[in-house]
């Protein structure tokens, strides 16, 4: 009897529902984005990882854009004038912009949004935190001071996504943690549709957006997450995804190669294997035996894992990045005498240390693989340990480690400066193996007070050379970033500092 | 109700046709594998070569080569004593340990004996993985861990079996025979009762060592075990990974070979049972 | 009678469940890693750290946060994601649907394959039939269950095409609107067969990989019960009866073999639950494993907690349910847990 | 004749060797008499009873022929043979709780001998499970019909085993060694219920067993098995009270406990019986034999009449030699 | 002074979780006299097993004393009852199951010289060897397993190990009854020659009135716990005065009962009882065709009854029943039924 009901109810659903409800809308204007991860948040002022950008990068707008392809060069967005004088800049606000829920674009947001994110202090705030105070001078022009003097602001401000003030003060008890977390609003090209946990997000494309759309834009956004880099591979390949961040190398080559596909090359910091070595912890502390790991490392040997795609690094600022003093310094090569020479000084011979490797990045791993066939020509052993990253970070830090290896995340497009807070300064999240030198720690301070370009190059040329000479970390290969793209679609720039982060709005299929 | 009077001749079992052989040629081989790698191995297993870098199998490298430019197949050679022998380590020790303790609370007083029981209900309880994954991570990475985090939910099994057999053997008449012999509680156990719980064992242990591969080789895929460039089997597939469509030889030997290796146990441990049952 | 038994196994559900609680919360907090570093970000200054581990409590004395753990635990609350930033119970309440379904298909179908199976060999023991099956069962369980995943996808993905990669649904189509969770469930209740179809594409795959895997065990042990079976003397008395073979083996070995076959699946379970873990990852399959495994890629230790305990409570509950049901199969087993 | 054995062998393949369990006997089975098959464990007389159901096991090969009622048994597919078993021959077996499937109510399975050949509906034949409980003697047979077998008592479950065998009516009832696990005093119960309801259904029994005083209390003919080979076969009265062949006569004494002074040693067959694949050359007993002489070992005894019995023995006890003097 | 004294012994099971506990043995008293044998006879359930194994000490008694030689050994430890053990062996129904078979008959024979400390050296195989044609296995391969011999052959092995150390009483459990009817009477033979040779005691347990009837020198009847008649094996199988006794007899089939005409056995209706569920009074009344009031309410106690050297519990006995027994008696020789 039971049976027979259930039967009926469901028949009796099937003909109700097939009315109202069709999965199989044919919808070819969707983009499909495979995401190497599920965003924690998507509030901008904590987001912090890529797939966590990619949400908040396509739903806000910041005040200036920059272009992909001359990071120094910086361009209109929701500011369309700018100017510098001493520690105040000012900023000129574009007219006609509205948020997603209707609401006007004005200097309050801007105000609201920065200060904001000083008080929260995550995320992307180490990029404005020589903010003194923002002043709203009238709807259109908002004022901002700094500590001290700094050229950098406005193409730090690139990365700083803005939010309504409306909504900061509707949540104004946590700041609107709670609320930002999973919601959004901003007055940028995609609109936030949902997010099925696990799953994906979905965003629609705000015909209102005051920038402009290429030609056949996708309507439809959804940002799978596919946490497994070889699902990512494959379905890309398989054409479930129309792009897919972090594909292998090996991946990545032999897909971009294949019919219907194409390779989109281009410079990035994020896949840079650097090993750090920590400084409190024998024997990395001795500078000798530094060296001669740095001098004993297979550099030849990463070059080939990228399949030549990839240069040796020289020092902490990428060649490409603006002002970079990359070009003058010195070529670092395998010298496996100078290395025993050193190891010998150092007399630390047949030493043992232990390399923390943050698990899920091939390159990684193979780089720590690579230091320890180089160390073991020097009788040197070393124990590699692949952990999450919180672990694996947490061991070097904690003296548990003697290296580490490390991308490089510097989120703006022109600030060298950004390079050394995080990695080298006293205190940098990033400063993994804790190195310290104060000549360094005054000239990174000062380097954003200076106006002259090539008073900077020069002082920043001083900083890499200190941070080179201490030996404190093996650049083992700056790589190429290579995405593959299918022919169908267009329009995909890799941005330097982001590894691979869609610009859903330049997307388009042919 | 008469017993059979014909004599019962101990019969062997009969190997089921050619697959029992083949077991133990796979037993030979991955035995030569452990003791005598640098004797089998064409090649370093560790040492990078970058020029044969993702070499698809050839009469050098019979399965290929990795990443790095090494042999998969010597790979593979050298780390049959990781993995197996962590699997073998896991399933000896979890047996040594619930064989005692499974004796102790079998021939102990019931309260005892319940409280003893209890104690392994509540690792029965636990989801194994899930534990396996605590405790790895707690104790730290590495093979070592892995080894002490499948014991500690491995031995139970052996705790239960062996328990339930030496409360079975206690109230068969041989023992009862032995005891009105007046042969003391120790010497019962030790000659009347072990050694046929040690048959059940045996073919336990046997066919657990085929499960203890697949699972040490599952939690260094998930990362909690062996760390690069120790060739462990489970590990070299965690590697392998994202050269999937690229290097399918490099996913699929290090997988065969824990096929190979976990039926073979399997099919060991089935002859066993067999000849046992006989 | 019987709900004093229930009640003993409650009790003693609860200390199981008190227990792993009490092991995976120490295990893992002994684990040396922060989460509140990955909470702040990368460029987050220390005393930002700080501040958000006295947020989230990681600063208290171990015991302390124990304490208000347990007491959390107790209403109900199984603490708050780090990973999500979400309270654990709104995650699983998301995730654990996915699961079932995932876990519910591989058990039917686990159940029905793994029994047929045990049929066709027990008709012959020794026979061909028998002999391939066991060998075709074992090299199963041979396998490692995330190597078989990648090469089904490999297979049937990659090269034939004929399913999909992983995930529960069609990415570009709008899955069914939301009411069980069950997404076999909820696109018949739309109305939608297509969905219905999809979704049971989507979970071949992985209900496949965990069946394979678990298959050996459950074959072997219904086919060693159903062979015990029929050499009992009723199976005589039945042919002595003149009873067809398909009449004596479904309507007294059948119900007979029942019993061993419900414990050695009730085993099984277990194991299930753990490979569900494996099978998630690599299927990108959005249910508690994938969530915990995620999570514990973070130390974020709530959601691993939680799923220890999610997953033990399934098990206490499925044995008591076995336990129930042995006195229904068998009438010998009168008093339930004797 | 309601059954007819001529030349019937089955044996078994081991390890290659075909080893011959019963080796070419032959006997007749009248109608309305009970025939009982003696011998001790491996002598081949279960396998006998049972192939005459056509149940000997499926591994087993078989030769000679088996005919019941006209109609040959042996090499007949299994669903015909099916089609007797119930209706024509019913079976009894050792142990009656293993025997009865522990899982259903023992009314429910007497019922199904019925239902399964198509005799009776399913509430017909629950009927006449009932009745069927009733014949059987059991007092308040409603309340054992829905009874499982392990709630019921040792005796009970013998006497529901006869209901099922009987229900559906069969000619021939083939008991092996129905008693052998009872107790005495049930046994004796047993007995005399077993005599009652072949006196009133007539049937045809064949009965299975060692135990000397229930085949000295029921038996019309004896067959007498050793090691495979009939030993004797004859009017029970001349096989019990004066035994020719030496093997049943030294059963018959052995088996005579309460005639023997106490305490004084029994007359007993040295040695054990051969098993399977090692039976003797010769006549199978004259390892053990008394009588035994060097023809013995080498000739196989044909089977020839010897007074009212049929023996095979080259040298039979002569005289008709009453039971006290056969004691040596 | 007897050898092996049972005094008032109970044994009751608890069963597990909560189920009713059953009293295996409810008071029984038995002696056992040097040189003397003993026959215990019942059904199934009636407790025998569990008394023999009381009497061996390999279960402790509930109530009640157990004493040997006129030590009292209830409360004995193991490491107390090994030199009472070299004196008290046992035998048990099953040979095969009875001896380890993954021992060789060489290891289980010299087991007992292990346990108690006998150091024989090399004459330890001599030994051995004179043991084993001592019980009828002259020339047996020593180094093969149990499973390897046939059951009589295990049953003399048993035997032959149990007289190691030259025992004064073997208790033994239903030594015939799994074997085949012509071994039977070479396991009894064997027992009685030991017996003529040696001087040696037996308890022997069996559900066979035959073979009890054949070998002991007294018998006594237990049924449901209780011994309910006890007495000279002549008395008891020639003139039983319990009915219940006397059903046993009569009920047994025997070749000699094919030879009476017009004898009609005495037919027990039901079951025997559970011993979980003791009817009141006498234990048997719900069996007994003689049973009256009185049976049903008070607990006949077992008394000798005048006139005779048997012990019984029935409030009829003789008197009513005196008779019959006879009758029984005289049935079962195999003699005319004075009618």
């Amino acid at each position: 009897m039971k049976l027979r009901n259930g039967i009926l109810g469901l028949a009796l659903g099937l003909l109700m529902g097939g009315v109202s409800y069709s999965a199989f809308a044919d919808d070819a204007s969707t983009f499909v984005y495979a995401d190497a991860g599920e965003p924690s948040t998507i509030d901008p002022a904590k987001a912090n990882v890529n797939w966590e950008f990619t949400v908040t990068r396509n739903i806000y707008d910041r005040l200036v854009d920059f272009d992909l392809d001359d990071p120094s060069k910086l361009l209109p967005a929701l500011a369309t004038e700018w100017k510098q004088d001493g520690k105040v800049w000012t900023f000129k606000l574009r007219d006609g912009v509205t948020f997603h829920d209707g609401t006007a674009f004005d200097a309050n947001d801007v105000k609201a949004t920065l200060d904001r994110l000083l008080k929260i202090g995550q995320g992307q705030s180490y990029l404005v935190d020589d903010i003194a105070s923002v002043t709203v001078v009238d709807p259109k022009t908002v004022k901002i001071e700094t500590k001290a003097p700094t050229v950098f602001l406005a193409s730090n401000l690139s990365r700083i996504e803005m939010l309504s003030d409306e909504d900061i003060a509707k949540h104004k008890d946590d700041l609107g943690q709670a609320w930002f977390n999973e919601n959004a609003n901003g007055t940028g090209p995609y609109e936030f549709v949902s997010w099925t946990r696990g799953t994906q997000i979905e965003l629609k494309r705000n015909d209102k957006w005051w920038g402009k759309f290429p030609e056949k834009p996708f309507d439809r956004v959804l940002d799978r997450f596919v946490t497994d880099g070889a699902n990512r591979a494959r379905g890309l390949e398989g054409g479930e995804f129309d792009l897919a961040n972090f594909v292998p190398l090996d991946e990545a080559l032999r897909i971009g190669t294949s019919s219907g596909f194409h390779l989109v090359e281009g410079n990035n910091l994020w896949a840079w294997p650097a090993i750090y070595l920590n400084m409190d912890l024998a024997p990395t502390n001795n500078k000798d035996f530094r060296e001669a790991l740095v001098k004993a490392f297979d550099y030849n040997a990463m070059v080939q894992s990228f399949q030549g795609k990839a240069e040796v690094g020289r020092g902490p600022v990428p060649s490409w990045f603006p002002g970079s003093p990359e070009k003058e310094e010195v070529e670092i090569k395998t010298d496996l005498d100078g290395a025993k020479a050193a190891l010998a000084k150092s007399g630390l011979a047949n030493a043992k240390m232990k390399c923390s490797v943050p698990a899920g990045f091939p390159e990684f791993r193979f780089a720590a693989t690579v230091l320890q066939s180089s160390a073991q020509q020097l009788g040197v052993t070393v124990e590699i340990e692949e952990q999450p990253f919180v672990e694996a970070i947490t061991a070097i830090k904690s003296d548990r480690s003697n290296c580490f290896v490390l991308g490089n995340a510097n989120l703006s497009p022109s600030d060298a400066t950004k390079f050394f807070s995080a990695h080298y300064l006293k205190g940098g999240f990033y400063n993994s193996g804790k190195f310290f030198d104060q000549t360094l720690q005054d000239l990174v301070a000062k380097l954003p007070t200076i106006s002259d370009a090539a008073e900077r190059g020069k002082l920043l040329k001083q900083a890499a050379d200190i941070v080179v000479n201490s030996h404190y970390i093996i650049w083992t290969a700056r790589p190429k970033t290579v995405v593959p793209e299918p022919d169908r679609i267009g329009g995909y720039r890799i941005d330097p500092a982001e590894y691979i982060n869609a610009r859903f709005w330049e997307m388009y299929s042919k | 109700m008469s017993i059979s009077t014909q004599p019962t001749r101990r019969t062997i079992a009969r190997p089921k046709g050619v697959l029992l052989p083949l077991a133990l040629l796979v037993l030979v081989i991955l035995a030569a594998f452990t003791l005598l790698p640098g004797l089998i191995a064409p090649h370093d297993p560790i040492a990078l070569a970058m020029a044969d870098r993702l070499k698809p199998p050839s009469l050098t490298h019979i399965f290929g080569t990795d990443e790095g430019g090494r042999d998969v197949f010597s790979r593979i050679v050298y780390g049959t004593r990781y993995s197996l022998g962590v699997a073998i380590a896991i399933v000896f020790a979890s047996a040594l340990f619930g064989v005692i303790y499974g004796a102790v609370s079998g021939m102990a007083r019931q309260g005892i004996d319940n409280l003893m029981m209890r104690i392994v209900d509540l690792f029965f309880g636990f989801p194994a993985l899930v534990l396996a994954l605590a405790v790895a991570a707690s104790i730290g990475r590495g093979l070592d861990s892995v080894a002490l985090s499948l014991a500690i939910i491995w031995w139970p099994g052996y705790a239960r079996l062996v328990r339930g057999e030496v409360l079975r053997l206690r109230e068969r008449p041989h023992v009862e025979a032995a005891r009105a012999l007046g042969v003391s509680e120790m010497t019962i156990l030790r000659r009347h009762i072990i050694p046929f719980v040690v048959q059940e064992v045996n073919v336990r242990v046997t066919t657990d060592i085929g499960y203890a591969l697949v699972a040490v080789t599952a939690l260094s895929f998930l990362g909690l075990g062996a760390n690069s460039p120790t060739p462990e089997w489970g590990l070299l597939i965690r590697d392998s990974r994202p050269y999937f469509g690229s290097a399918w030889w490099y996913l699929v030997f290090p997988g065969t070979m824990i096929m190979l290796t976990a039926t073979a146990f399997s099919l060991i441990g089935d002859a066993l049972a067999s000849r046992r049952a006989a | 009678m019987v709900i004093a038994f229930l009640l003993k196994r409650l009790v003693w559900g609860l200390v199981v469940l008190i227990a792993v609680a009490v092991i995976t919360f120490f295990l893992s907090r002994v684990v040396p890693a922060d989460p509140a570093a990955f909470l702040a970000g990368q460029n987050a200054s220390e005393e930002t750290v700080q501040r958000i581990r006295v947020e989230h409590g990681l600063d208290r004395p171990l015991p302390e946060q124990f304490a208000s753990y347990m007491i959390g635990l107790a209403k109900g609350d199984l603490g708050e994601s780090i990973r999500t930033r979400r309270s654990v119970s709104t995650d699983l309440k998301q995730y654990l649907p996915a699961t079932l379904e995932l876990l519910i298909v591989s058990f039917v179908l686990y159940l029905a394959v793994s029994f047929s199976l045990a049929v066709l060999a027990a008709r012959r023991p020794g026979g061909a039939v028998d002999g391939a099956i066991r060998l075709v069962t074992m090299v199963g369980t041979g396998i490692p269950v995330f190597w078989l995943g990648m090469t089904l996808q490999f297979f049937f993905f990659y090269k034939l095409h004929w399913l999909p990669l992983g995930a529960r649904f069609p990415i570009r189509e709008t899955a069914p609107p939301v009411v069980s969770g069950f997404l076999l469930v909820d696109s018949l209740l739309a109305g939608s067969l297509s969905a219905f179809l999809a979704s049971l594409k989507h979970l071949t795959l992985p209900a496949a990989t965990i069946v394979v895997n678990l298959l050996a065990v459950g074959t072997r042990l219904s086919r060693a019960a159903l062979i015990q079976e029929q050499s009992r003397l009723y199976v005589r008395t039945a042919r002595g009866k003149g009873l067809s073979p398909n009449r004596i083996l479904f309507k007294h070995i059948l119900r007979n073999a029942l019993s061993p076959i419900l414990t050695a699946t009730t085993m099984q379970f277990g194991y299930m639950i753990s490979w569900v873990i494996l099978v998630e990852v690599i299927f990108d399959w959005p249910g508690i494993g994938l969530y915990a495994y995620q999570s514990f890629q973070v130390f974020d230790y709530s959601p691993v907690i939680a799923l220890a305990i999610v997953s033990t409570a399934g098990f206490v509950i499925i044995n008591l349910v076995m336990d129930l049901l042995y006195p229904v199969i068998d009438p010998r087993v009168q008093s339930v847990g004797s | 004749m309601i059954l007819s054995v001529r030349d019937f062998a089955i044996g078994f393949q081991r390890e290659g060797q075909n080893l011959v369990a019963v080796d070419g006997i032959s006997f007749d089975v009248a109608e309305g008499e009970t025939f009982v098959i003696i011998g001790e464990s491996g002598s081949g007389k279960s396998l006998t009873g049972m192939s005459i159901a056509g149940l000997q096991p499926p591994t087993a090969f078989v030769s000679g022929s088996i005919r019941f009622k006209d109609r040959e048994m042996l090499k007949r597919p299994d669903a015909e043979l099916r089609k007797l078993r119930g209706p024509e021959i019913g079976l009894i077996y050792q142990d009656p709780l293993s025997s009865l499937n522990p899982v259903w109510p023992v009314g429910d399975q007497i019922a199904e001998t019925l239902t399964a050949h198509g005799l009776a509906s399913r509430a017909e034949a629950r009927k006449r499970a009932v009745e069927m409980l009733e014949r059987v003697r059991i007092p308040d047979p409603r309340r054992v019909a829905s009874a499982y077998p392990h709630e019921i008592s040792g005796g009970m479950r013998q006497r529901a085993m006869i209901a099922m065998a009987l229900a559906a009516g069969p000619s021939l009832l083939i008991a092996d060694e129905p008693t052998t696990a009872l107790d005495v005093t049930i046994k004796a119960q047993m007995l005399e219920l077993l005599a009652e309801l072949k006196r009133e259904l007539s049937l045809t029994i064949i009965l299975i067993t060692h135990d000397m005083g229930v085949v000295a209390e029921v038996a019309d003919r004896i067959l007498v098995l050793y090691a495979g080979r009939i030993a004797e076969v004859g009017p029970a009265d001349a096989i019990m009270l004066q035994p020719s062949h030496p093997y049943t006569a030294a059963l018959m004494t052995s088996a005579m406990i309460s005639q023997t002074p106490a305490k004084q040693d029994l007359n007993a067959i040295v040695g054990g019986a051969p098993g399977l694949g090692a039976f003797p050359a010769g006549c199978r007993f004259h390892p053990r034999c008394p009588r035994a002489q060097d023809d013995c070992k080498v000739i196989e005894p044909p089977r020839r009449k010897f007074g009212s019995v049929e023996l095979a023995c080259h040298h039979p006890i002569e005289a008709a030699m009453p039971l006290e003097t056969a004691r040596s | 002074m007897a050898l092996l004294e049972l005094d008032a012994v109970s044994k009751t099971f608890s069963q597990r979780r909560g189920g009713r506990a059953v009293q295996a043995v409810a008071g029984v008293s038995l002696t056992v006299g040097k040189g003397e044998t003993l026959g215990l006879v019942g059904e199934s359930g009636c407790g025998k097993s569990t008394l023999a194994r009381l009497a061996l000490k390999l279960v402790d008694v509930t109530d009640g004393r157990v004493r040997f030689d006129g030590v009292d050994v209830t409360g004995f430890a193991s490491r107390r009852m090994l030199p009472i053990r070299r004196r008290l062996q046992a035998v048990f129904q099953d040979p095969l199951a009875s001896l380890n078979a993954r021992m060789t008959i060489a290891e289980v024979m010299r087991e007992p010289f292990d346990t108690h400390g006998v150091k024989l050296g090399a004459e330890l195989e001599t030994r051995i060897r004179e043991l084993l044609s001592f019980v009828g296995l002259e020339n047996i391969d020593i180094r093969k397993l149990p499973g390897q011999f046939s059951g009589g052959q295990l049953q003399r092995i048993a035997i032959a190990r149990a007289l190691a150390l030259e025992p004064e009483i073997i208790v033994a459990d239903e030594p015939t009854s799994a074997l085949d009817p012509s071994i039977q009477a070479q396991i009894v033979n064997l027992m009685l020659q030991i017996q003529r040779k040696r001087g040696i005691s037996y308890l022997i347990i069996s559900h066979d009135l035959d073979v009890i009837g054949h070998v002991a020198d007294r018998i006594a009847v237990m049924y449901l716990g209780i011994i309910i008649e006890q007495g000279t094996a002549d008395a008891i199988m020639q003139r039983p005065l319990h009915p219940y006794t006397q059903a046993l007899l009569s009920a047994a089939p025997t070749l000699a009962a094919r030879r009476q005409v017009g004898w009609k056995r005495i037919m027990l209706t039901g079951d025997p009882p559970n011993p979980a569920d003791v009817p009141s009074g006498c234990r048997f009344h719900p069996r007994c065709h003689l049973a009256r009031d009185i049976c049903r309410e008070k607990v006949p106690p077992l008394r000798a009854t005048p006139g005779t050297s048997q012990m019984v519990a029935c409030h009829l006995a003789p008197d009513e029943t005196a008779q019959a027994g006879a009758e029984v008696g005289r049935a079962r020789r195999g003699l005319a039924v004075a009618s």
